[in-house]
């Protein structure tokens, strides 16, 4: 495109002309002032890092910029040239391309359809698909990102990490000169994020501008060439990479300095055994699996996305039937449903905040309540008032950004989401957490938040089981740690030996 | 998807979808073979496939509806609407042909208003088209103060016993609209937006499509065969009757949902469909040959749908 | 000042007022339509006849709630009636009929909770595969014929005034007392509402989903019973159909009292004044002689206007 | 052994479809017949009862006895029973076209025009009077509301102040006389299209505690009971028992070879306080008088 752009090397004074820019952006919604006179310039091989807390504005940006809300106030510019922007297809005229938070995937279409979806090549008959075409262009990008999922399959069929792939192979067939990526990564284990800044990578040299979000510290120093701040909604400044560092751009986003190495005092002499699993299959596929947390500890979970360790944590708490084995609780057998996991003091904090955590429609404070109502109302009788109280020493204690208890859950950002779950569990006063990926999108002054929450936890004496797709976090924070591969733990580390190689060593290797 | 093309995805529908009502058909029609004098007779193979043709025609755009999480409640009141109309054209003299003109304009008519209400005033479909029910059936019974119609063009009646190709016309029919359904849901962008607007309907604005737009085609679409259906619900009865289509629509919706059509998120199968209605027809006409005692037909229907679902429902659980 | 306008605005936010100030707006037509509405006997009137749909609708409201449906809260109430009249007839004890009656009721509730909860069918298939086994049965046990003529204690509870008030009027309004405490003031009730809104969730915080299911469908089971009784006492008389007409006004006093199809949304004060805007309708049309052929027309746009309205002002407030 | 007959009825709901197929069991019995009973599971479900015709004509009974859901609708029906060579007794309800062997039944029109006429007589000539309609569409109440519109026009001080449907049923009549009750202050009369709605009529007047003459159609059990206890005048006698038995009886006699009028319909009767007795007894203990007692040879 711009023969004197290089990837890497465009700053703001440069000459070229950004491909697209939004000017003076005006946002709010009922009661949520999300953006404030926010500006931001996009040139051709540059990626551009978009960093800020949870709620600052961000995804809400994006999806101004491709369409799917209408700005309040602003300008979007083209190549230097004013245009309207009234709906996702004007976005894709500009040659605008997203790859949401949330996946905009069809359950039981396959993935061609889904990859091409609403820009299906046409048959002979009017809407008729030519369904040849369809299959060879959709394998195309499949391809293209070294993928080998069957074009064929239901998308419903694909795990997670599939899926974003999926996400991803749609965004690329639109051959977008403009690329959104919102927070890519927080779905993919370390070996599929390393696959996909490839990609990134031959897009920038292509000339393709990128606009990415994450909460990942280090990959914004990896792939950005800018990074842009935005904090309650207001533009708070750019930075070049070279320029900065990761504790200055912390401190733009959270307004002060916040303490990001999660170090902690790790337990010395943990207490008796809470959990103990004693080679458990479940009906969901794990299998043999043997491990146990006692009280004061905090015990790792990592392994690569689809090892099975979501499904260890659902076994534990009931929500899937054992197959074989023996789960040990607090001394006693133990096997039961969700229900009687609660009841005996196990809280599951699950991946899925939207679907698994919360329910959207409802209040904060509903949500809050939702698992210890029998607990706080051991009568039966539900005061509202009591109820209300209790959401809002939650609200302070977790600092949940919601305008009010009863704000529907559904319209907090996604990191405010993640505390009510939290702090769901924090109110039914668990012995055991079991934290499935509890910073995915989370932003780093919320992390550091939660993880003083969890140090917090076992210093009263629970037991905490944390799975983590972030390797830093489970090398930092664990004071021991399980490596699962194909459903299986492949090995135990304790402090001494818990290190990148060894983990790696284990999930990828291992076997 | 590209299911009939391709062996695999054949046998991947075949097998591992919905196997309940596959069982179920099966087990129906060996039972009645057996014991049912005259079952397996071409005269009664006939009956069924004729009994089943107005039933499919309804339950194949209520498979659509249902995959875009809506419901048409209104079918079997519009059904009277259309009949009504068909028959009343055809009585003041004009010819077969504008009254089926009439009858499908109704049927469209109807479908449009439903998806209007749907996608443009954003009514449930249920609360929607209940209202349309209502609204239809009254103005059928206002028509002609609930008289039923009978000085129709004899072309009418005489086109349900009518043989075309070897078959009876009426099956001829429900096997054409099949077929076409069957190419705008897997074949055209009109179906790939079916499945969206169930399965992600976000992703579907997303993509650019638009969604009022394929609301109001899916509900026009089944006004369309609603006047299909109601064409030949008035060849059958040789006249137009306002109510006696009334509560078709639960039977539509029984046959898709033993059909393996799931109500939520997008997930469904247009053939298993066809297998419901099978299953229906095939499970009246048998105990009606048995001489089954009436009540006992009533409750068997109910045992029916929960069995077929049943089934499938311990598959999913397993 | 600023406090006296929030509270206001909050007032007629409140969808219940907004639906009440819809019954109040269709009263004051009457009232100046028709001479005879606003009479101490019609008054009592409407309310009598709002309470036997009330009591069905909202034990239903209940189910809506917690995300299912009951397709078979008719049949549930035509089967409570039937046997409870043959053993009212049979036996002559009232403690023996009021029990068959509600225990009726309460069984198969329950037996529909077992198909949803244990048997995985989803609710809308299961009822209404429910529905037709009830209606054999039904069939079944009344053998075509009525039974009729019951004594005055027992019609008490249908026709029976305590201080010229309608008895049924006073179950209404206890059920609206103990139906909206029991949602808004109980755990269970904030449990029914959280399985509603997502169940998954619920179920992840411990919820015991399969039980408040159970439980949902066994009450609504139950005020299905319950409201057989007390038509059973106010028309004096069985016969196999006599539910038939129940269930889809119920489902519509429900739905126009702004409870979400979908769950977690919803309250029995708002089906209260769903029942009495249906009622209100019918009786309206009664006493400005309405020709009938035209009510199920205007029941129909009512339907639709109601929940129009609503879904525009409850827009408005978010 | 024995004939087979099909016997077709509307619906599995209404007493009075009980009483004719008691009527018919009880005369197929006495002949030596077995009998097959087609229900729609549907209550008067028209395309239901056009399917149950064409299976029939797969299991081919002997004869059929039948009662039409619709009396237009179901003439492609008949057509086919008669194309099937299968012959047919026409029950109760006239179908419009189609061959049949007899038509066993009573005259609806008749049947409301004395029964309305009564009531008229017992008015004393004048005051205002209420009508209950059934089902819309349906012959049987298309023809009863004619012979209760023919009625009136002999009454000039007779005025109709309300014409409502309640669909033949108790519920629907009882609401629907509630609501008018409030609107007319005085109604001397109501004239309900069946027994069902006039006793449906009957608890709301008694809870408004107001008093009128109240008249229905079909001699049923319940109106019977009620003209006992005074609360009722009178009620129109359908003779349901007797469509059954002599509509069986038609079929069988003409398997048989022997005679068969084409019509038996029976006279119109009112049945009023004074002459309740002979209907007075349970369904399942009468008996089908002989044939040669209510048919005399050479009647048409
Ligand atoms: N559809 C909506 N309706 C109402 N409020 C909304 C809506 N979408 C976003 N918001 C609010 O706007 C603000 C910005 O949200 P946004 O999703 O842009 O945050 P974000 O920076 O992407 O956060 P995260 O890192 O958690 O994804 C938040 O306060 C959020 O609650
Ligand atoms: N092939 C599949 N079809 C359907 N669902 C799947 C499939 N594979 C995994 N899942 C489900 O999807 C969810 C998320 O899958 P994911 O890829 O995260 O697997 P996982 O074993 O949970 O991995 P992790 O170790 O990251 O927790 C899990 O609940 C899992 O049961
Ligand atoms: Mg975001
Ligand atoms: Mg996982």
């Amino acid at each position: 495109m711009n023969a004197h752009v290089r990837p890497g090397d465009v700053s703001p004074d440069d000459v070229a002309i950004p491909v697209v820019s939004l000017k003076g952006i005006e946002k709010s919604f009922p009661g949520v002032k999300a953006l404030q006179d926010v500006s931001i310039d996009l040139y051709a091989g540059e990626v551009h890092m978009i960093m800020g807390e949870n709620g600052a504005g961000k995804s809400t940006l994006m999806k101004i910029l491709c369409g799917a809300y209408a700005s309040d106030a602003g300008e979007f510019f083209v190549h230097g040239q004013r245009e309207t922007l009234s709906g996702p297809q004007d976005a894709r005229r500009f040659g605008i391309a997203v790859i949401f938070q949330e996946f905009s995937l069809v359950p039981h279409l396959d993935v061609a359809q889904n990859i091409l979806l609403g820009r299906e090549p046409r048959g002979l008959l009017p809407g008729q698909i030519d369904l040849r075409a369809l299959y060879a262009e959709a394998q195309r990008y499949l391809d293209m990102l070294g993928s080998d999922i069957d074009a064929r399959t239901p998308v419903h069929r694909l795990r997670v990490a599939e899926q974003q792939m999926v996400e991803i192979a749609k965004a690329l067939s639109q051959d977008a000169r403009v690329l959104v990526l919102d927070e890519p990564t927080s779905a993919l284990s370390d070996r599929e994020v390393e696959q996909l800044f490839r990609v990134i990578r031959a897009l920038q040299s292509e000339g393709v501008a990128m606009a990415y979000i994450s909460h990942r510290m280090a990959e914004v120093f990896e792939l950005g060439n800018r990074i842009t701040v935005i904090r309650d909604g207001q533009f708070i400044g750019t930075k070049m990479p070279a320029e900065t560092s990761p504790d200055e751009i912390v401190t733009m986003m959270v307004g002060r300095a916040v303490d990001m190495s999660y170090g902690r005092e790790f337990c010395k002499d943990p207490g008796e055994c809470v959990i103990e699993l004693r080679n458990v299959s479940s009906t969901n596929g794990i299998k043999d699996v043997s491990l146990h947390v006692r009280r004061g500890e905090i015990v790792g979970l990592s392994g690569l996305v689809g090892s099975g360790r979501t499904e260890v944590a659902r076994a534990i708490f009931g929500a899937d039937a054992i197959s074989a084995g023996e789960i040990r609780y607090c001394g006693g057998t133990y096997r039961g449903t969700p229900t009687k996991a609660r009841d005996l003091g196990i809280a599951l904090i699950p991946e899925n905040r939207k679907t698994q955590g919360l329910a959207l429609a409802r209040s904060v404070r509903d949500n809050m309540l939702s698992a210890s109502l029998g607990k706080t109302f051991s009568t039966g009788w539900f005061s509202p008032r009591r109820a209300t109280e209790i959401a809002r020493s939650l609200i302070e204690r977790l600092r949940v950004a919601t305008p009010s208890p009863a704000r529907r859950a559904g319209l907090l950002s996604g990191g405010n989401q993640q505390k009510v779950v939290i702090g769901k569990w924090l109110n039914a006063d668990s012995d055991l957490f079991i934290f499935d990926e509890p910073t995915r999108g989370i932003d780093v002054g919320a992390k550091a938040e939660i993880f003083t929450l969890i140090d917090g936890l076992v210093k009263q004496g629970k037991a905490v089981l944390m799975i983590s797709s972030e390797l830093s976090e489970i090398i930092n924070v664990c004071d021991r740690a399980y490596v699962m591969k194909d459903k299986r733990v492949v090995g135990e580390l304790d402090r001494s030996n818990l290190r990148q190689e060894s983990v790696m060593k284990l999930a990828v290797h291992h076997g | 998807m590209a299911d009939l093309a391709l062996p695999t995805g054949l046998s991947r529908r075949l097998h591992v979808r919905s196997p309940g009502i596959w069982v179920i058909l099966a087990l129906l029609i060996l039972v009645f073979a057996v014991t049912a004098p005259g079952f397996l007779s071409q005269r009664n193979i006939t009956n069924i496939g004729q009994q089943s043709s107005i039933l499919l025609i309804l339950a194949l755009p209520m498979t659509l509806i249902i995959l875009t999480e809506g419901l048409d409640l209104s079918m079997g009141a519009l059904t009277g609407l259309v009949s009504m109309g068909i028959a009343l054209t055809s009585s003041l003299g004009y010819p077969v042909p504008v009254a089926i003109l009439v009858g499908l304009s109704i049927g469209f008519a109807g479908g449009l208003f439903n998806g209007v209400l749907v996608a443009k005033l954003q009514i449930p479909p249920f609360v929607g088209t209940l209202g349309t029910l209502g609204m239809a059936q009254g103005l059928a019974v206002v028509m002609t103060d609930g008289q039923s119609i009978v000085d129709i063009a004899d072309a009418i009646p005489d086109f349900y016993s009518a043989r075309v190709l070897g078959m009876p016309a009426p099956v001829l029919v429900a096997v054409i609209a099949y077929a076409v359904t069957h190419f705008l849901l897997y074949r055209t962008q009109f179906g790939v937006a079916v499945f969206a607007l169930g399965g992600n309907r976000e992703a579907w604005k997303l993509a650019g499509g638009h969604v009022d737009r394929c609301l109001i085609a899916v509900y026009g679409f089944a006004g369309l065969m609603v006047g299909i259906a109601g064409f030949l619900f008035t060849a059958r009865m040789s006249a137009g009757h306002p109510t006696a289509s009334l509560g078709m629509e639960f039977d539509a919706l029984a046959a898709v949902a033993l059909g393996g059509t799931s109500f939520e998120r997008g997930n469904g199968w247009l053939f298993g469909t066809v297998l419901g209605v099978l299953a229906i027809g095939v499970l009246r006409n048998g105990l009606n040959l048995l001489g089954f005692a009436s009540s006992m037909q009533v409750v068997s229907v109910g045992l029916l749908v929960l069995v077929a679902l049943f089934i499938d429902g311990f598959r999913r659980g397993s | 000042m600023r406090f006296m306008t929030r509270v206001a605005a909050g007032i007629l936010a409140a969808p219940v007022i907004l639906r009440l100030a819809t019954v109040l707006l269709l009263c004051a037509c009457l009232t100046v339509a028709t001479p005879n509405f606003l009479t101490e006997m019609n008054i009592l009137n409407v309310l009598r006849q709002t309470a036997l749909l009330f009591l069905v609708a909202s034990g239903l409201t209940l189910v809506l709630i917690g995300g299912g449906i009951d397709l078979s809260v008719g049949a549930n109430l035509g089967l409570s009636a039937c046997v409870s009249a043959l053993v009212l007839q049979a036996t002559g004890s009232l403690a023996l009929t009021l029990a068959a009656g509600i225990a009726i009721g309460t069984l198969v509730g329950f037996a529909n909770g077992l198909l949803v909860a244990v048997m995985r069918i989803p609710p809308f298939i299961a009822t209404y595969g429910m529905l037709w086994v009830l209606l054999g049965i039904t069939y079944r046990v009344m053998a075509g014929e009525s039974v009729h003529g019951f004594p005055a204690s027992f019609r008490f509870l249908g026709s029976g005034h305590l201080f010229g008030v309608p008895v049924p009027v006073y179950l209404m309004f206890l059920f609206l007392g103990v139906g909206g405490l029991f949602l808004s003031r109980t755990r269970w009730g904030q449990e029914v509402y959280a399985m509603g809104a997502n169940p998954e969730a619920a179920r992840l915080s411990g919820i015991p989903i399969r039980s408040r299911q159970i439980l949902t469908y066994t009450l609504s089971g139950a005020m299905a019973g319950l409201a057989a009784l007390v038509l059973l006492a106010r028309v004096n008389s069985a016969e196999g159909d006599i539910g038939e007409a129940m269930t889809l006004p119920a489902i519509t006093a429900v739905l126009i009292g702004g409870t979400s199809l979908f769950g977690g949304l919803g309250t029995v004060s708002g089906t209260f004044v769903g029942a009495l805007i249906l009622t209100l309708v019918i009786n309206g049309m009664n006493l400005l002689s309405v020709h009938s052929n035209w009510q199920p027309f205007v029941a129909g746009a009512i339907v639709i206007l109601a929940v129009l309205v609503d879904r525009l002002t409850s827009q408005r407030q978010s | 052994d024995g004939e087979r007959i099909a016997v077709f009825t509307k619906n599995q709901t209404n007493p009075f479809f009980q009483v004719v197929r008691l009527g018919a069991d009880n005369a197929a019995r006495q002949m030596g017949a077995t009998v097959t009973h087609y229900i729609p599971t549907r209550p008067d479900s028209i395309p239901e009862q056009i399917s149950q015709i064409e299976d029939v004509t797969v299991r081919r009974p002997n004869a059929v006895v039948f009662t039409p859901v619709d009396f237009k609708a179901l003439t492609p029906a008949i057509r086919r029973l008669n194309e099937a060579g299968i012959p047919a007794v026409n029950m109760t309800d006239r179908a419009e076209r189609g061959n049949f062997v007899a038509f066993v039944g009573a005259a609806d029109y008749d049947l409301a025009l004395t029964t309305a006429r009564y009531l008229f007589q017992k008015m004393g000539g004048q005051g205002n009077v209420v009508a209950l309609e059934g089902i819309k569409g349906t012959l049987v109440s298309t023809e009863r509301m004619r012979g209760f519109t023919d009625a009136l026009k002999e009454f000039p001080n007779i005025k109709v102040v309300a014409t409502q449907a309640a669909s033949f049923q108790r519920l629907a009549a009882l609401q629907v006389m509630e609501n008018l009750i409030q609107a007319h202050p005085r109604i001397e009369g109501i004239f309900a299209a069946n027994d069902a709605m006039a006793t449906g009529a009957i608890e709301a007047l008694e809870a408004a505690k107001r008093q009128s003459l109240v008249v229905g159609i079909n001699g049923t059990k319940e109106a019977i009971d009620a003209i006992k206890a005074g609360k009722m005048l009178a009620s129109g006698d359908y003779s349901a028992f007797l469509h059954g038995c002599f509509g069986m009886m038609a079929a069988i006699r003409n398997l048989r070879g022997l005679p068969v009028p084409r019509e038996i319909v029976f006279p119109a009767r009112v049945v009023d306080n004074t002459n309740y007795q002979s209907l007075d007894i349970a369904p399942d203990q009468m008996t089908c008088p002989a044939w040669d007692s209510v048919v005399t040879p050479g009647r048409s």
